[in-house]
C-alpha cells in the first residue's frame, strides 16, 4: 500500500493509465540492481530512485575524483575521495526517503553477482569493461533476469535489453567475449550529457520491464550518435549457439 | 551494388557516412577486404578489434552471406560507463 | 585560462579532439540561459554545469513540491517550499565551484527576455507552456540566438534546434500561435526518465552549439515515444511567411 | 495508396501504429476526413487541437498536397517541462 505521502510524491506517475497505482506499486516492491556508480549509473540510480523503485542495490568499489564532476552528477565536491556507493547512497536517500538502498563496495566477481541476481528483479549495466559485462550476463542468464545494458564513450552511446524472455539475445550472442578492447572515458573521454541520455533511456527500460508498460526494447540495439544526433535500430537475434544462453 | 554505412567513431575516422560500392560481394568479409584497399586509414579503421556489423540493420557476421542492393553498417564496440 | 584543477575536472572532455582545450575554453566563456528548472530543467542545467558553462542563467517562478521529486533531480527533500531556483542554484554550485549561476525568480514576460537575451549565447527551453515558448522564440529570433527546445509529458518527447543560422526554421515556424493546448504534467503526468532523456539531448546540442564539435541538429524536429522505444526524425524547414522569423 | 503512420499519444489512443489506405487522395485534409469516418475514437483524435503532420518526414500542413503511394504520418504537439 502506498502511504499519502507517497500517493503524492508518485502522483505523475500514478495518473499515467499505463502505470496506475497498481504500476507505482510494481515499482514499489522491485528491487533492481545497478553496477557502476559513474556516468550511466548517476542518471540511472538517480531517476530510478526519484520514480520510486523500492530497492536499489548500487555497487562500485571505486572513490570519486575531481574528473568524475564533469558527468558523474550524483556526486559533487564533497564527495571526492569517498567510495562512490556512499557519495550516491546521500544523493538517493536525500532524493527519496522512501526507498531502501544497499551498498556493494567490492569488486563483483561470478560469486558475488550470482549472489546478487538471485535477489533481484532486473539488472542494470552501467560498468567500463568487457570482463565485467560478461560476468554480469551470465548471472542473469543463470537468474533468468533481464539484463538492461548501456555504454557510453566520446560522442557515442549504446542500448538494448537483454534476457527478457526465452526467445531474447544474451549479451553474448551480441559481443564476443574474445574481444580485444576497453576504451574508457580515461583514454577517450566522453561528452558529458551523452552518459545521461543512455543512463536515462536504461531507467526509461527498467521501469517498463517492471510495470509491463509498452513495449520492452528487446531484441534490439539502439546506437546513438550526438555528433549527428543520429539514433540507429539494429535487429539482434538469440544465437542458437550461444555459449552462454543457447540450448 | 551495395550500400555501405559508417556510424560513430567509424564515421568520423573515415569522414564519411556512406558510400556505394559498384560491384558483386558473396560476403562482409569481401566488402571489407575491398575497404580496406582504399587507403591507410580505411585499413586501419578495418583492421581493428571487435568491428561490428549489420545487414539490412539486423546484426551479421564476417561470412554473412551478401546479395545485389544489401546494405551494410560498420560500427564500433562500446564498453564505457 | 583553464586552471590546473579546471584542467583536471574537464580532462574527459579535453581529450575529445572535437572538443580539446579550444573547446573547453569556449563553454567556460559560454553564457546559457535555462528557462523552467522543472523536469527538463534539472537535467539541462546539472550537465550543463558538469560540463562547465561558465555562466549559467536559470529562470523559475514556481516553488519545490513533493509532486516534483519524482522526476526533478536538481530539488530534494530539503528542496520543498523552496524557490526552484534556490534549490537549484545550490545543487550547481556543489557540483562545480567554477561557474556562475544567476537566479530569475519571476515570470518572465517579453521585456525580461528581452533583457536577458540580449547577455547570453543561446537559451534553452525547459518550460511547460506554449505562451512563454512563443515567448521565448520571438526573443531569440530579435537577439539571433539560437534556441534548444525541449518538451516532454507521459511517454512523449520532443527536441529541436532553432533559429542556428539565417536559414534555419524558428520556433513558430513549426508550431501555430493559435494552438488551444496546454497539456502539463499536473493532467496528464509524465514518465520520470523520460523528461531526463530530452534534457540530456538539449544539453548535448547545447555544448555542440557552443563548441561548433558535430552537427548541430537543426531544421528537423525529433519525436521520441518512450513507450515503444522509437525515435523518429521529421524534416522542418523556414517558412518564408513566418510573422516572426519571415522576411 | 497512402501509408499512414500514427506517432506517440495517437499510437497509443488507436491502438494502432499504421494503415493504408488504398485510394487517391488530394490533400492531408482529405485523409484526415476519411479517418475520421472509421468511429468514434478515430473522430475524437482527428479533431484534437494542434494535430501535427509530416509527409514523406517533412513537416507538412492540412492543405499539403499528396501524390500516390506517400507517407502521412500524425503525432501530437508537446507543450510540457
Amino acid at each position: 500500500m502506498l502511504t499519502e505521502q507517497e500517493l503524492i510524491h508518485y502522483s505523475r506517475h500514478i495518473i499515467l493509465p499505463q502505470i496506475d497505482e497498481a504500476g507505482q506499486e510494481k515499482i514499489k516492491q522491485s528491487k533492481v540492481l545497478v553496477v557502476g556508480m559513474g556516468g550511466l549509473g548517476a542518471p540511472v540510480a538517480m531517476y530510478l530512485a526519484a520514480a520510486g523503485v523500492g530497492h536499489l542495490y548500487i555497487a562500485d568499489h571505486d572513490q570519486v575524483e575531481r574528473s568524475n564532476l564533469q558527468r558523474q552528477i550524483i556526486h559533487n565536491l564533497n564527495s571526492i575521495g569517498q567510495n562512490k556507493v556512499d557519495s550516491a547512497q546521500s544523493t538517493l536517500k536525500a532524493l527519496n526517503p522512501w526507498i531502501q538502498v544497499t551498498s556493494i563496495k567490492q569488486k563483483l566477481g561470478d560469486q558475488e553477482l550470482d549472489d546478487l541476481l538471485s535477489k533481484v528483479d532486473a539488472v542494470i549495466d552501467c560498468c567500463d569493461n568487457f570482463k565485467t559485462r560478461f560476468a554480469i550476463n551470465r548471472a542473469a542468464v543463470k537468474h533468468q533476469k533481464p539484463l538492461v545494458s548501456g555504454a557510453a564513450i566520446r560522442f557515442e552511446g549504446q542500448l538494448a535489453v537483454f534476457n527478457y524472455t526465452d526467445q531474447s539475445p544474451c549479451y553474448q550472442c551480441l559481443y564476443q567475449p574474445d574481444i580485444q578492447l576497453d576504451e574508457n572515458c580515461f583514454d577517450q573521454g566522453v561528452l558529458s550529457p551523452v552518459v545521461g541520455t543512455i543512463g536515462t533511456l536504461q531507467a526509461t527500460e527498467a521501469l517498463k520491464i517492471i510495470t509491463a508498460a509498452g513495449q520492452v526494447a528487446d531484441g534490439r540495439l539502439l546506437i546513438y550518435d550526438a555528433l549527428n544526433g543520429d539514433f540507429r535500430k539494429i535487429k539482434v537475434t538469440k544465437d542458437a549457439n550461444c555459449a552462454i544462453c543457447g540450448a | 551494388m551495395i550500400n555501405v554505412l559508417f556510424f560513430a567513431k567509424y564515421r568520423e575516422q573515415l569522414n564519411m557516412d556512406s558510400l556505394q560500392l559498384d560491384a558483386d560481394f558473396s560476403s562482409v568479409q569481401s566488402v571489407i577486404e575491398a575497404l580496406k584497399n582504399k587507403g591507410d586509414t580505411w585499413h586501419q579503421v578495418f583492421t581493428q578489434s571487435g568491428l561490428m556489423i549489420a545487414v539490412n540493420q539486423q546484426m551479421a557476421k564476417l561470412n554473412s552471406p551478401l546479395k545485389d542492393g544489401d546494405e551494410v553498417a560498420f560500427f564500433p564496440p562500446v564498453t564505457g560507463g
